[in-house]
């Protein structure tokens, strides 16, 4: 399913959506991965990840089959 | 309790008020949150809102979840709109019927402040001053 | 702080909406209280207000003063129905505008709250049963 | 002016109006007198009056030049 992205994270990364990138299996490793390709997703107040359609945590397990988002801080209302 | 959950190109009121609408309540609260021609002190042409719309409705039906076990609420509207959206148009109507007025505020407001926290939606704000 | 203060027979959300539509407002709270069909287990046929109007309007001025001195509205409606009204129909309807939602809760719900204690409108109810 | 009568207080004194009575010049002798002559306003929780259209205390003094009120328990909303 692959990566979506959204918001400010979209624009920071160029793209809405990416592949998951190999050899990462939680969220944890999700995030440092995309703070080291855009350091500027660093500067967002927060950044969550979103798996299958719900907030998870760091060490929740990912893989390609599931749909993973970018969650950069919401501002609907 | 009853629940309508939309998230669309255009809301209104109405379609709220219409749902909520229950002889047996005796109270409505409603919020509406339409455009500011200006924000922080400078001048709004337009807001644009993007959505993670199959989360978003996930997450709206989280927080009707809670609205549920925590109050006696019989009728709960939350409507969110997309896209472009002009100074004067509405972004978000949350309308709660209840046979209790109290609780009605309580419900309306949880149910606003928690969208506004939760609910993956996004703003860009377009500036009369072309700036980002 | 604009204000409309209205009694009569028949009154509408949709006059209040319009009333307190300001692009400068981002935050509307709106409370509506409708005729149920029921009060304490009874039936309801009709409910008759009844209103002290000379004195209900000073009353509903004093309230919007209020509001005005303890938070920053920007609009505040006020509108109550009179005369034989059934279930489902609005019998009064607050509706608050402002640029932080957070007071325009708690100004409608002031407001609600203080027209309930202090505005000398009378409901007489109508039951099913026929008893007073 | 008179003395207006409203809700449930209308209802027990069978009038919407009468006149101030003799003798009485303030509020809490006429609410002493509305007591006495109808003694079932001593039931309502609350009977309230209002002189020219403002909530009285019972010190107030009246007099026939006023527009008075009885004011029962409020139930609008």
């Amino acid at each position: 399913m692959g990566i979506l992205l959204f918001g400010v994270a979209k624009d920071i990364a160029g793209t809405p959506k990416m592949d998951l990138p190999e050899h990462i299996s939680d969220v944890g490793a999700l995030k440092q991965w995309l703070y080291n390709h855009y350091p500027a997703l660093m500067q967002l107040s927060s950044m969550m990840i979103a798996v299958n359609r719900s907030y998870a945590t760091d060490g929740q397990a990912i893989t390609a089959a599931d749909e993973i988002a970018v969650i950069p801080p919401v501002s609907g209302g | 309790m009853d629940v309508l959950i939309s998230i669309k190109e255009t809301i209104t009121v109405q379609e709220a008020l219409d749902f909520i609408q229950s002889p047996e309540c005796g109270g409505e609260v409603i919020f509406t949150g339409t455009i500011r021609n200006h924000t922080k002190g400078r001048g709004v042409v337009k807001l644009f809102y993007e959505c993670y719309e199959a989360m978003a409705i996930s997450e709206m039906h989280k927080i009707a979840d809670h609205v549920k076990a925590q109050w006696d609420i019989k009728k709960l509207a939350m409507l969110h709109a997309t896209g472009d959206k002009y100074p004067g148009d509405i972004a978000v109507v949350i309308a709660v019927a209840s046979a209790h007025r109290g609780i009605a505020f309580d419900a309306c407001e949880y149910t606003i402040d928690t969208l506004k926290e939760t609910v993956p939606i996004w703003k860009k704000e377009f500036f009369e001053d072309g700036r980002d």
